[in-house]
Order: C-alpha cells, then structure tokens, then sequence
C-alpha cells in the first residue's frame, strides 16, 4: 500500500474532485463561486485552472435551479456535482432535492438513475450565525431515495466523496467548515470509502459514544480526558447516515451496555432520535444497562456572539461530563 | 420554406393521428375515471392537442422533453406507447412506472421524455440541465420544457430560465397558455399583454403564437429548435391555448364562464387542421374518418390490453428505492 | 356549555377561519385558489363571498413568495394564515419557514414576533403518487422557532387553529387529505385547544399506543378490535408535535410498560423517532418492559398504485397486529 | 421640482453627514475585525453609500426597508444608533439583537428597517409583504427592498416581484448593482444591457441610474415611492455602484482587476458630492470639514460605549425561541 499523505479535510475533497474529474468525463462541478473564487471556503480551489470552465461551472445565485440543473444532468448521462455555499441553502433547493432527485429513480419505475452528488459544508463555529450555521443532515436522511454522508477526517472527506461520485443515487454529502482546515493522514490515489459502513475509532469498554462530524474529534478528545480518568469509550462514527450501518452501532453499544449520542444538530428530530429509536427497538435494548443519552445541540437558532455559539453546541467538555455521569450513576 | 403540413400528406397525417390519439387517449382516462375504474386524479389536455402535436415535430427523438403534470399530450407526441401509458394510469406492472408513478410521472426515456411532473415549474430547470449535459457531451440534442402558464409565477421557472440563458444552453422554454394556472388567470397574474414580454428580461428571444394553429406552433418551435442546436441559446415560446376540461376531477369551473369555454370549443385544434388539409386538398374526408378509425382501434386495444395486464406488484417497494451500486 | 355541533374536518376548519377573521380584522388568508375555486380541498369554500377579496386572497403559483410575503405581514402588524396546497410543496417554501419565519424572533433578539400561520394538507391515501402524499411534519418540528400541530380530529382541527392564529410564533398546522371529509363533534363559538397539550384518547392497561394525524382513527379503530381480543390499549395523540407535551406521553408508557408508536410518514427520522429518543433517555425507560415498537411509513415515496400506498403507510390490521405482537411476545 | 440636495443647505449637510456615517462606521468594523477585536464574517459597503443615503431620504420614518447581507448602510440611512449597531457587531448584549444576530441580522423596528438577511432576496418576499401589510392596514407606508445584482438570481426575488405586481403592492424594489455578486459579474448572469430591462417582464416599471450620483437616486427612488403610495403599484430601481472592498474577509479580488477598483474609487460618491456641493457654493471646506469631525467624534463615542457594554448573556438562550404566548 502506498504512502499516507498529509493533507487538510479541504485539500481531500479537492483531490476527490480532481481525480473523478480526471477518469471520467462525465463529472463536472457547477456551483455559487467555485471558479475563479475558488469556492467560499476555498475548496474548489484552483480546478477551473486545471480542469476548465466548463467542468468547474460558477453558476448564479439559484440554489434551486443548480440543484434542478444537476438532476436534469444525471438523467441524461453526466455525473454532475453540485456545491451548496452553506447547507442552510439546501432550504431554497429543497424541491429538487426531496421531491426530484430522490424520488425520480422509484417514481419512475426504476427507468431513470439520478447519480447526482450535493457537497454542503454545514454547522456552526465561524460566527456566521443562525442562516449560515446550520447541522440539517436529519432532513436529508428523512426522504427516502438520499444517501447521506458526513465525513469527519480527511481520508474520509476523500473517499466518500469518490463513492459517492460512483454511485447511481443521489448523494448529498455534509461537509463541516471547521473541518476544512483540519489536517489528517489520506490514503494516496483513487481510494473510496465505501458508503454505508461505520468505522469504530476507538474501543473501551465502559461506553459506547456515537458522534458525527464535528462531533467526532471532539468526541475522541473527550475519550483520551476519560481516559486518564479511568472511564474507557469506544467511538463510533456511522459517517453515512442513509443508509445507516445498524448492526455496527448495535454491536458496539451491547458491549458497553451505555451509550452517548453525540450530535452538532438541535437535539430535536436530530440524527440521534433514530440511533436511539434504533436501539430502542432493537436486540441491544434489552443489553442497555442505562437509559440512552443524547448530547446535541440546543434547540436554538445558532447565535451570533462567539460564547452563545459555542454554548449552543456540545464541546468537549460537555461530552466528558456526560460520558462520567453515565457512567458514575449507572 | 418546406411544404406547409397542412399540403404534405403524410405528415398532415401524422399530425391529425397524434392529436387524434391524445383526445382519445384522455377521453378514455376520462370514462375510466368517470366509471371508478381509474384511481387518483386527473389532469386532461383535451384542446390543447395542436401544441405538443406540432413541437414535439420538430423535435427529434433523442431530443428531450420535460413535461407536467397535464402531461399526456407530450408524452404521445414524443411518440410513446399508449398501452403502456394506459398500463401506468391502470396502476400495472407493465405500465411505464410499473404503477408506482401513475400519470403525474409518467416517463419515456426510449423517446427522450424525461418525465411529466408533479410539480409546478419543476420540470424547467430539470430541461435546462438536459441541455447542459446535451452541450457537454458535444451530442447536439435540445431539450424542450413543456410549462404552463401558471409555472411562470414559480421561482424553479426563473432560475431555469436565468441558468439557460447564462449558459445559452440548447434548450427551449414552451408555456401552453391555456389561460389559467388552475383557478388564477395568467392575464391577473401576470400583468403583461403576453407571457412572451418575459423574455426580453433574460435576454433570450420569446414569441407568442396561436397554440391552437398547428403550423404556427411548428414554425416558431422550429425555429426556436434550429437556434438551440446552432449554439444559438435558449427561446421562449408562448402558444395561447385552453383546456375544454376543468384542471382536475375535483373543479367546478366557478372561475370562468360557461361562454368562455363555449368559445374556444369552437376553436378545436383538430377540427381546425381537419377543415384546413380538406380545405387544402391534402386529406379527404374518407382520410380522415380513416385516421378517426385506426386511432380508435388502436386506443381500444391499448386499453383492453392494459385492462388485462397484471396489477403493480407491492413485493420489492423497499427495494426500488434506490439504484444499485454498480448500476 | 353549548351543545356539540358535528361537521366536518374541513368545516371546521373553515368555521375556525371565518371566526378568527370575524373577530379580528389583522386576520387574512392568502394562498393557491383559495378564492373563487374554494381551495383545492374545497378547505376555504365560501369564504371568499363571505369576507371578500381584500381577506381572501388568491395567489400566483409561489409557494416561497406566499410565505415570504406572510412573514413580512406578521412581522408588521397582520396576522396572515397561508395555505400551502400539498404539504410537499413546502418544500419549495422552505427558506422562508425555516430560515426567515422560524428564527427572525430570536435573530432579532426578540425585537419582533412572526405571528404566521401555515396550513398544509399532508398524507396519503388519495393515489396523486410521491409529489403529493408526504407527511413532512417532521422537518418542521427540527426546526427551533417553529410550532406543529397535527390535528386529528374535526374539533381539533377548529381548536388548534384557533389557538395557532392567537399565537406570536409562526405555527405549522398540518391537516389530513382523508380527515377533510371525516366528521365530528365540534364545540361551537371560539373554542380553543391550546397548543402543546397531548389527549390520551382512550385508557387500557395493557399497552401504550401513541399516534398522530390520520393514524390516531386507526389506532383507536385497532384499539376496539384488539378489546374484543381482550388486550386493551390506552391511546394518546399528541396533537402537537412541537413543543411536545412530554410529560403526558411518559406518563402514560409508564402506566402501561409498552409502547407501540405510530406515524404514517416513513420510518427514518418521522416524528416518532423522536418520541422513541424521548422514552428511552427519561424515566419511562425503566418503566419499559417491552422495546419501544416503531410502527411507521416505509421506507419509500408514495406509490401511485392503490394497493401499493395502502402497504405503504400503516393500517389497522398493522396496528393491531403490532400491537398483539407486542403484548404477547413481552 | 424641488429644490436639488445640492443646493439645499440642510440636505446636504444631513446627506453627507449618512454617507460619513456609513462610511466610517465600516471602516471601524474593518478596523476591529483586522485586530482581531470582532467575530464573524463582515461584508463592508464602502462605495456604495450614495445608494442607501439617497433612497431613505425619500422615504417617510415608519416606511419599511428590507436589508441584506450588506446591510450597515441601509441601517444608518433609515436612522438606526450607531452605538446599537457597533455593540451588535461586538457581540454585546445592548446590541440590536443582543448579540445574537450580528451585521447579517441587524433589524430597526423603531425606524422602520425589517432587518438585513443572511439568505441573498430573502428580504425580497418579506418587503412584499410589509407592502401588503401597509394596503390592508391603509396607513399609506410604503416598504422598499434594498437587495443587490446577485439576488436577481434567486426564486425568491421572482415570486417577491411576481406577487407584488400582480397586487400593484406599495413596494420599491431597489437593485444595488454593484457589478457582482460575490465573483460572478452581473453582465455575464444576467444577459441584459441593464438589469431594469427585467422590470418589463412583470409589467412594471424599472429604471437605471447612476449609484453614486445621490441627487439621481434620490429623484427615481422618491418618484417610485411616490407612485407606490399613491397606489400604482411596484418599481425596480437598478443603481450602479461599486464596493471598493472585497465580497467578505475572504475575497482574494480573483474576479476583478486593480484596475477596475481604482477607476470606481475615483468616482468615491462622497467625494463626488461634497465637490458638488463647494462648487455650488451651498457649503464651505469648513462647512465639509465640521461634518467629518462630528461623524469622527459620534463613532469613536459609540464604539467606546459599545466596547465597554456587558457581553451578550447565553442565560436565557433556550426561552428566548418563542415569543410568549399573550405577549
Ligand atoms: C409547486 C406546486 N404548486 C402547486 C401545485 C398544484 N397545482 C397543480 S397544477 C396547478 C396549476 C398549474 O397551472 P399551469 O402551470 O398554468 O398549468 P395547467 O394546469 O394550466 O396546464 C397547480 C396550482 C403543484 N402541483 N405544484
Ligand atoms: C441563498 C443564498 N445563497 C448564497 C449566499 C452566499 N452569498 C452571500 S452574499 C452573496 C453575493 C450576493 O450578491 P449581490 O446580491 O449582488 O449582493 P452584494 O454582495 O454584491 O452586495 C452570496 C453568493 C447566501 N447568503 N444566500
Ligand atoms: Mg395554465
Ligand atoms: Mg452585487
């Protein structure tokens, strides 16, 4: 195997791009400012220098129609990727989204494919406040027919993408903008991550903390802090949440017998309420030694001021507290 | 200038065959409906035949078409099979959408009918990125997107039109004014003398047309067409119509007078074309009773067959949701 | 107290309508044909005739211009209610709902209220197929700022929208295509059901089935079959979905240890993922003798053909099966 | 016609007074976000003041402006506090939205501003609205929306216009073209020779005027709000300016040239006007001179104040969601 490169979560993505863009002409990214700009976030880049105008698109600002641009290209033989500056404007995009892309391959009866990937970097932490900072992946995952993904390394930020690139549905992938700047090791060249399997980045026996996306790392620093105080988490990351890789989840948690939900998203209808309605209705029930706990966001718009932001999202701390009592009182 | 339809035989024909079937076609959805033997709703072009019957000839078959949810017409002028949309609306597995998407989603990729469409304006930006994709792949197919008059309030119909005009992507933008958006008039809505005054305000060319004038219509899509696949960006195109039919089975036509609908019946597509070729000495009355009876003949079949077709399997809903990795 | 009047779902609606505008001239309606036509669902009928044009208004086909110009109205002084057609046509309002109407409140530190109303048939059942059957109420109960209210019944249906034009937040009121034509008894005059307050429909000891929209009729139907079996179910119906009266729901698991959960709209991440979080992280979760029971939507877009949308969405036979099941096997 | 602002010693001073508000109170943003001393993102109008300043002066005090991302502007033309604005961006719980909206959700109620916008045309609707508010209510206000070239993209700035036509609502829609949005440039989006070319396609009137010439805007702008409150409906107004810094602290400029920059900020419209103003004797350099040191001194007082507010409190942030019920 070759080398592990060094490398930020913002260069991956880009390197994903170049490389689909590179084997297969049908892949093209369109998108608000990915040319010349290189993209709000920087992630594009430099690819319309090396791949062109007409395979890295600035389109105006029309949400919906990019989106709608994007299924009419998958119809009919492209593999279009479509950016969304922040994930809060998947709002304007929604009719696309939910009520075309995701439903033309069953609606039609199977005649039609819609291999169209979304990238939307979402959450909070920039200051960007409540229209630019939102963690709306539970949307997604609501209508059936959307695979989602919510990579949190660089490694993953790269295969999924390649995967999802790959795939014949619609992909939408949430992208986090603290993650961006992230550095984490990639595996070189053409190297997908498939989508729908959960990876465990730790094992300890005491909890089983599941997390996604910003929540991840943070998570994971949490479990070195409970470490040195003798608590022991196992850290699953499900990185595609539709579809979801249950029986990873259920294995880790009926090991611990405890297990925290971690997530950026209002608590409300988040992505956790279907881990814990999962476990709840499953055989690791009856393994639960403690009620289920959910960490997330506080049911709040996210707020401008940096220390309301940050007390509206649950920070490192926040998870160790959680992960002691769950383990001290049960 | 090519021979006007009207003094061509053949397509004369043609013509009067396709509208022929789509009245057929819909008065038969309509007794099925009428007699509770169709399910779900229904939305009939019946006085709007001359449109798709006149665009979709100057399209080719690989072009594309998106459509709505009045979608019949289109769908049987791209040149798709009437058993299999029957099958669709009887809810069968041998119907376009194996009865999962019944008339509000039928498809026929085989004649470059991406779909009719539930949603208002939907279609429009979904024809624009047909026709990026056309320019991408160097293949020199034009997309047409079939809309109503009421689409037009819609912000999915602006930004495809705003994306198409950027681009100059070959794609031609068609509203059936058929005078109404369900119950609101396109002339309260809309403010303007014609739809096509749009145009100007994405730099695109835009014309109105009698959309009840076969030849007209042809023209102008022709044209719009030509422009298209010469690199020359995308048309808009208003062919003024009206649907004899209330907008669904639930409608009591409290918006518009007895009168008015009245008058436009007077205005058939299919009379008129009819009056014209035997005016022109194309058709005899004897072609055309001829043309009556093999579309009649044919929709009865289609309808028998679908009738006896096997009914939509529930077996692999969960399934077919999604596509297979590798597919 | 008056005597109870019986009418319709849709009349009820209707009679909240005229009341609300009849005593409160900020009062109007705006939205696709709800005019001359009467609405698509016949909702607004007559009214147009009754309180003119000026308060009824008719709407061009933009469902993201219809609530954007509710919320300017609300943020001035009116008091408009909205009428999106299909509750999936949210989906192109979506920005408006989500973005401005859901979080201007607190984005202006509370410097303005957005006393919006929107009304929007959802459900299945009606065979107009996957762009016309969705039950999106969850998207809306994920977003902070919003209300959602499911009324399940014709007096509800009068007394929650009444309560939802009194209240300063913006409320998402989602009617039943199929509930219109049901009938029941209404309380006359402006009677309210406040928002926020759950009715357990019917008590049995043996288990807990909680229920919303048009699975709350179907519920109490299977209840009635699975007595005659001799299981005997206690039903509740939230009727508001956000904020959640939690405190009923758990009270009433408690009491009977199991819980059968049911929704029409798909499974993954539908409102009852939500409950099923709630029980399994509060007190009810040592109270469960049985895993919580999802009974939900499948997985899929609504089909068009008959027997395919019944099995998509749960019946009473489900129900009561579910339930024997659960009582039986726990 | 009145007397011209130029020669109208009061109007010159008080427009001068705005644009050296607006203009100061951004370079103190840029200021403090360079140290380090704000958060966020910030989108500075530097450039553009003549647009704003001129636009409200045509507008009554309890008229009704929607904002945008770039908003700072709007706010100070339609009379907000500066220390309330700076103690916003500051994070501070005497700020307009105590802190938990910052630059992009500043909103004035008391002087009639509905707030600035995160969404690009989501105050477009909105402005509508309001407008609609204003007929049914009958108080005869008018509500303007201020959005920029780039929102004329949007759905939103469609089904905005499209209703508020076809209602002949009280409404002003003024289109800040400053040649981008964010790196795409208007000409290569839109298509058009000028964007009020749009205006036909919804039946209303539109003009184009220069954005740094105040006495030009204002003129269009009072004849719209004029038209407006009088009940003849909508205006679009295109005024061309130009932001001299980048679209947000991101911006490398890859879009535009230095050349271009430096040709706009010879056409500064303060400069402009204050020239204007000494050439028609109205006022002196000292006159000029008295105008920039008390904007100096109001600014450096409230960003004081605002520094030394109490920071935004997160005590209440969970109650602080819904409006209380009776309230
Ligand atoms: C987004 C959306 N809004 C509303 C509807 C409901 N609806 C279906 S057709 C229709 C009228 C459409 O009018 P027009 O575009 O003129 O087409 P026509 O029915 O006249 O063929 C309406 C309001 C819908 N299907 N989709
Ligand atoms: C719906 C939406 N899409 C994209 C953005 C990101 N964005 C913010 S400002 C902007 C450019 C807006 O251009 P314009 O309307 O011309 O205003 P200007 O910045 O020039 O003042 C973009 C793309 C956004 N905030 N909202
Ligand atoms: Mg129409
Ligand atoms: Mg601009």
């Amino acid at each position: 195997m070759d080398e592990l490169v060094t490398m930020t979560y913002s260069e991956a993505v880009r390197e994903a791009l170049a490389i689909a863009m590179e084997r297969d002409e049908r892949v093209f990214i369109m998108g608000e400012d990915v040319g010349t700009y290189g993209g709000a976030f920087g992630v594009t880049g430099d690819l319309i220098h090396r791949l062109g105008e007409d395979r890295v698109r600035d389109t105006t600002i029309s949400e919906l129609g990019i989106v709608g641009l994007g299924v009419g290209a998958a119809m009919t033989g492209m593999r279009p990727i479509v950016e969304i500056q922040f994930s809060d404007f998947t709002a304007q995009a929604m009719d696309q989204i939910a009520n075309q892309a995701a439903k033309i391959h069953f609606m039609l009866g199977g005649a039609v494919n819609v291999p169209l990937v979304i990238r939307a970097p979402g959450g909070s932490g920039t200051g960007a406040a409540a229209q630019h900072s939102q963690s709306l992946e539970a949307w997604f995952a609501h209508i059936p027919g959307l695979k989602v993904v919510m990579p949190a390394t660089a490694d993953d930020a790269k295969g999924l993408l390649l995967s999802a690139i790959d795939d014949p549905n619609p992909v939408i992938v949430i992208e986090h903008k603290l993650l961006y700047k992230t550095s984490g090791e990639v595996r070189p060249g053409d190297t997908r991550v498939p989508i729908g399997v959960a990876e465990v980045r730790r094992t300890g026996g005491d909890l089983t903390i599941v997390a996604t996306g910003v929540e991840v790392s943070r998570s994971l620093e949490a479990a070195e802090i409970l470490a040195a105080e003798g608590i022991e988490a196992t850290v699953v990351d499900p990185r595609t949440l539709k579809p979801l890789d249950t029986e990873t989840i259920i294995a880790e948690v009926i090991k611990t017998g405890r297990v925290l939900l971690v997530q950026e998203a209002v608590k409300t209808l988040g992505f956790m309420s279907e881990v814990a309605a999962v476990l709840s209705e499953t055989e690791a029930f009856v393994h639960l030694r403690a009620p289920i706990k959910r960490l997330a966001g506080l049911d709040i718009p996210i707020p401008y001021a940096p220390q309301l932001e940050r007390a509206a999202v649950p920070q490192v701390d926040d998870i160790v507290a959680a992960a002691r009592t769950l383990v001290q009182e049960w | 200038m090519t021979t006007p339809i009207v003094q061509d035989r053949d397509r004369a024909r043609e013509s009067l065959r396709t509208m022929w079937r789509i009245r057929r076609f819909e008065e038969a959805v309509e007794d099925l409906y009428g007699r509770g033997l169709m399910h779900g709703t229904m939305h009939l072009s019946i006085g709007q035949e001359a449109v798709p019957t006149a665009a979709c000839q100057a399209l080719n078959r690989d072009d594309y078409i998106t459509s709505t949810h009045r979608g019949h017409g289109h769908c049987i002028a791209k040149g798709a099979d009437l058993e299999r949309m029957m099958a669709e609306l009887l809810a069968k597995e041998t119907g376009y959408c194996r009865g999962r998407g019944g008339s509000m989603h039928i498809a026929d990729t085989e004649t470059g009918n991406l779909g009719a469409n539930g949603i208002v304006a939907g279609g429009v930006p979904i024809a624009a990125g047909a026709a990026l994709s056309a320019k991408l792949r160097g293949t020199g197919q034009v997309a047409l997107a079939f809309h109503g008059d009421g689409a037009m309030g819609e912000g999915a119909w602006h930004e495809g039109v705003v994306l198409a005009a950027m681009w100059q992507l070959p794609v031609v933008f068609l509203c059936e004014n058929n005078l109404y958006g369900m119950s609101m008039s396109s002339e309260r809505a809309f403010n303007l003398p014609q739809l096509s005054d749009r145009a100007k305000g994405y730099g695109i060319p835009g014309v109105t047309v009698d959309g009840n004038d076969l030849q007209a219509v042809y023209d102008v899509t022709a044209e719009a067409v030509e422009r298209a696949r010469n690199g020359g960006g995308p048309t808009f195109i208003e062919a003024k119509t009206y649907r004899w039919r209330g907008h669904s089975k639930s409608d009591k036509n409290l918006y518009r007078t007895r009168e008015e609908i009245d008058e436009w019946r007077l205005k058939d597509p299919i009379v008129r074309f009819e009056l014209e070729t035997v005016e022109a000495g194309t058709l005899s009355e004897a072609d055309l009773e001829a043309v009556r009876d093999e579309v009649r003949t044919e929709l009865r079949g289609a309808v028998q067959r679908a009738n006896a077709a096997p009914d939509a399997r529930p077996d692999d809903l969960l399934a077919s949701v999604y596509a297979e990795v590798g597919a």
